[in-house]
């Protein structure tokens, strides 16, 4: 936080992209939400407005060869790594045009030409799928870093516990990267462990751990720029622990029960956009006026994105049998 | 009698269960004020606290071998697997430990436990979050399998498991939770093992397992229409399955039929033609026994594909036709 | 031609496939120094080092996670699972993940591995150490499923796995390791899919799968003194299934029984036997078709105990025979 | 160690009983290893020679009515908890008379009389199963504790992290107890883990973690002792790490090639049975005289053992199918 952004490198990143990534998230999973309320989409879907720094921040600091894995809460790391919102929302839609055919849907969307190995309907099922990524890369000199998200409550699954051992006893490139939104659904971090940090963890693998402020673009970016830098340089896996918090209900139709306004009230005062936004007024990178441009920039592909979806076909029903094996 | 839902039902017998023994209690995800994902335990926390209505981390592994353990200890454990999906995480508990530690142990022990584990396709959740798999469970020793086609077979089978001194898989579907039977206050119990004849017919024996249940009835009334009569019987419980009445249909009928959602091949319902083929019945037989089952893909999340990815009422209907149509 | 044992050619198998492809490699507990729990990759460490060998921790879900990762980016990795019956640990990896990418990802990636489990029950090693749960497996779109019965077969099937673009379980029978064939030097491959006659008859079609066609063959030779000529179909892979090779031999014996290991309940055979039940071969059907497979019974350690469970060669004698009386 | 042996009360417990013990451990596996090499037991077997003060250390500081779960290195963990090396060795030789009427063997002997809640084939198969052990003592305030043994590699297994999360975030009576023996199977504790002391993976959990010298059966008793307290008290499980070694090959036809013949012998020299003995000289709690009638008495009761074995009958083949289920 002590350099200011303009000094920054950002890994080549422009720093206003940044910012409209963001909004692009925010927008992207209010859209959902309302989308779901009025049944024009099937399913299930889990949002991760409240949650947008880390997924933009870690993903900036990776560069494009590398590869990360995603969750079931997976739109913001989907568009943080690259995704086309149109063939996001059209896959949302089951519509033949989105990332998967239709067949997918929200919790399986890969985007494998921008490096996102696939969501994960399984809480913690892409964890150890990251640390065989990343021993393609160590295996073929790929020299390419996996991030691996994850949330709180997919470090209570044995999956968890079984990669991160794999990978610090083979050094392999992976971030373990979770995001504490303190809730495995209405599991609260307070009740579904004894410890007050994840990254604690990292002691029982000889890695090291580190806890972030998960609403901080900018401390994020540090902490996954200094993971990647040593995952790349062969010096093995890191575990990275960022508080942060969702917004919304856990998925559709979530009474919140577990959790009281107040504490939302409190969390959403810590909104990660509107901070990043104070920082680039107050640093003079852009004007109040250029920074809501931005934000309208991304409503517009929003909206562009819902009009390709909707007016996108559904899968034939002939494809209903194909893609279940490769030839 | 007043109408209830399955759900309702499902609660209502673990509810009546848990006032008259303590050594009954649930744990699971999310089953405290959440309610369980499908609202099947919604009040149940505010009326037999958090020591009774246990909510887990997200565990699946852990959960089962901490219901085997108290069960082996002298509880009586109710499991809720949050989706019958994840029961691939929990199989080592469940097969090699609760299946088999009463015959390894020379018949001095018994593991007196249900998982309940909501099944089938139907709600958009995609390939993870959609699966039928209880044909893994009824191939093991020692364990018992219950799939309860509606509200009143719920209560009582349900209330039958828990008096099991075995572990017993109780398959509930979906998109039964909603559907309404006459189901009475008291507290009944369905002997694991005894099938149902859901309807009489004299033309052709249809066995259907779960939400193929209600389908086949549906279908069943298309078929009166053109004059077939469709005997259909519902197992109820895959082990112990009660393929007396089933051969016994079969004879008087000439004809067989197996309906399931699962896979079609390596499903329950090959076992169950496998049974008849190679029963008494045979000799009577005019016509080849046919089986309905999902098709061979994971079931796909865009709505259309989806629905034709498991058997409907008119693909029975045509299967039917067809059948009557031959011999 | 030489003779080698199926475990040599299995190891054959995959030397000479690594000495071509760098892609290749094995991951596993124990398959270094030691060999392997079978001793079926010694030698190989020492051939190809430790980085294409790779001793892994006990931890067989990050063990299938890491393979499937690898695959999914450009590796063709052969895990060994110490003992199949420790698939019910990987099997949320195997099921939910490589089996269900390809098709939940559009069609999009795909997860070339082989998954070699060593199984089946007569060393002694009790119930958690002699299971046969390939009907588990075939039941799961996505996966194919191999269960070769003698060392020829063995490496051509091996072969073949190696190269399919899908993961491949592929079923050893430890029993089956120490028994000889003639087997080519050089690299050759059997496709997936393709039955083998391993007995021309007339009589009866008996389909035998894994180390039940060894009995098979022994009883068909003892059958045979009393004039019943037996036709013995191996189909060598349950998943993709030669159905029509089984099909065509019953129309011309009209009789059929399916022998496996596994227990019967639920087991592939059934899958056999409905096929056959609704083909066009049930016209041709002279008596019941009839299954052997094992006992409902965990595989108890007691040596005659433990044979008992299983099918056996005087089993399948006395029930061709029995079968040969009725019709 | 600096309190005199005399004056310790070992929970009651005789102290030559303590060393009687150990040797009963020791004599009753060199007796099962030469029985093995002879032919006259079936199946498998692990031996724990080397390792006999950590599971009578641990067993002296409990009560009759705490339980244990044990593994499949269990011999010493069932004699330390009271078993009646009779039935132990009659169950190794599939007798009928044997703890599991022949059907269990080596790696499924259960106790439940003595407490011992039985050993297990699946390595970490047994953790969640104590933790529902201690979850019935704590509902059912039973005040009893369950110790958990387990061996160094079981701790690179999911169901090790899934179940001490859960037993901390419940307070539950649970001692976890590792034995690291340095080796699981091949798998060096150097290779497999990127930690020096395993008890550090406590700090995952938020409990205590200790590291404590294996072969010494005062230091093992002393930290159990204390774990047992806190337990016993309500404030939770404990995570102790014991630092031993098997003299012996993992199993049956081991060549040990992952390990030096130095190695070996710098650990023999560490033997805790002669460690213990010079104590009991030294302090003048006896003679090597009466010592060496102790061991004289247990290789009598070894003796016993066999010719009991030898001469019970083997379970009948009616026997084969009961125990399944329970009624
Ligand atoms: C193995 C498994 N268990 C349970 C679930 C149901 N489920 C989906 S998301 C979720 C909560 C996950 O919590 P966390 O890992 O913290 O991620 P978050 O949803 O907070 O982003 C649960 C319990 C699942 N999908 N997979
Ligand atoms: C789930 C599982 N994986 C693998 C095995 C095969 N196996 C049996 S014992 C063993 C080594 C266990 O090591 P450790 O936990 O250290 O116990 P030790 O044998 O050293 O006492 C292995 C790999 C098994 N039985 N279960
Ligand atoms: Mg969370
Ligand atoms: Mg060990």
């Amino acid at each position: 936080m002590s350099i200011p952004l303009a000094k920054r490198d950002w890994n080549g990143n422009d720093v206003l992209h940044l910012y409209y990534q963001m909004w692009l998230i925010r927008l992207f999973d209010e859209k959902v939400d309302e989308m779901f309320a009025k049944g024009l989409i099937h399913g299930t879907t889990h949002l991760c407005v409240g949650q947008e720094a880390t997924p933009v921040a870690a993903c900036a600091a990776l560069m494009k060869t590398d590869k990360i894995t995603s969750t079931h809460r997976g739109h913001g790391h989907c568009i943080a790594k690259g995704a086309d919102v149109s063939k996001m929302m059209a896959e949302l839609m089951g519509r033949v045009t989105g990332y998967c055919k239709g067949k997918g849907g929200s919790m399986h969307i890969a985007d494998l030409e921008e490096g996102n190995l696939g969501a994960n309907g399984i809480v913690g099922g892409g964890i150890p799928i990251a640390v065989g990524a990343a021993l393609t890369s160590n295996m073929m000199k790929e020299n390419y870093v996996v991030l691996c998200f994850f949330g709180d409550g997919a470090t209570n699954e044995g999956s968890f516990h079984e990669a991160l051992n794999l990978a610090a006893i083979w050094d392999l490139p992976v971030i373990f990267f979770c995001e504490n939104n303190q809730y495995g659904m209405s599991g609260s971090v307070k009740e579904m462990f004894r410890i007050q940090d994840i990254a604690d963890r990292a002691v029982a693998y000889g890695m090291p751990g580190h806890v972030v402020d998960g609403n901080d673009l900018e401390a994020v970016y540090d902490v996954v720029a200094c993971a990647v830098a040593r995952a790349r340089s062969g010096a093995g896996p890191s575990l990275i622990e960022a508080k942060t918090y969702r917004w919304k209900g856990h998925s559709k139709s979530d009474g919140r029960k577990y959790r009281t306004r107040e504490e939302e009230t409190a969390w959403k005062a810590k909104d990660p956009i509107a901070r990043f936004k104070s920082r680039l007024i107050d640093e003079g990178i852009a004007t109040e006026e250029q920074l809501n441009d931005i934000q309208a920039r991304a409503k517009m592909e929003i909206e562009r994105a819902v009009s390709f979806a909707e007016n996108s076909p559904y899968p034939t029903l002939e494809m209903l049998e194909e893609d279940v094996y490769a030839h | 009698m007043r109408e209830i839902t399955y759900q309702e039902a499902i609660r209502e017998a673990m509810s009546q269960v848990m006032r008259e023994d303590e050594r009954v209690f649930i744990l699971g995800e999310d089953i405290g004020v959440y309610g369980g994902a499908f609202g099947v335990t919604r009040g149940m926390i505010e009326e037999f606290g958090p020591e009774r209505v246990r909510n887990t981390p997200i565990s699946e592994a852990a959960i089962a071998g901490a219901a085997i353990g108290a069960a082996l200890t002298g509880m009586r454990p109710i499991m809720e697997l949050q989706f019958s999906d994840f029961v691939t995480i929990a199989m080592d508990q469940l097969v090699n430990q609760a299946a088999k530690i009463r015959y390894m142990y020379g018949g001095k022990a018994s593991v007196p436990m249900v998982v309940r584990a909501p099944g089938g396709s139907g709600t958009g959740a995609a390939a993870q979050h959609s699966q039928s798999l209880e044909a893994w469970l009824a191939h093991v020793p020692g364990l018992k399998v219950v799939q309860p086609a509606n509200a009143y077979d719920a209560k009582g089978l349900l209330k039958a498991a828990i008096d099991d001194n075995n572990p017993v898989i109780f398959y509930e579907h979906k998109l039964l939770y909603s559907t309404k039977a006459d189901v009475p206050e008291e507290l009944y119990s369905i002997p694991l093992g005894q099938a149902d004849i859901k309807r009489a017919g004299s033309d052709v024996t249809l066995v259907s397992t779960g939400i193929m249940v209600q389908k086949s009835l549906t279908a069943a009334d298309l078929l009166a229409k053109d004059g077939i009569q469709v005997e259909i019987i519902d197992p109820r419980t895959l082990v112990p399955l009660d393929i007396k009445t089933i051969v016994s249909s079969v004879k008087r009928t000439g004809r067989c039929a197996v309906v399931y959602e699962a896979v079609k091949r390596g499903g329950y319902g090959a076992e169950i033609a496998s049974l008849v083929a190679e029963s008494e019945a045979f000799d009577f037989l005019d016509a080849p026994i046919i089986r309905l089952g999902g098709k061979e893909v994971p079931i796909p999340q865009s709505p259309e594909l989806e629905r034709h990815a498991v058997p409907q009422v008119e693909d029975i209907v045509e299967a039917i036709r067809n059948m009557m149509q031959k011999a």
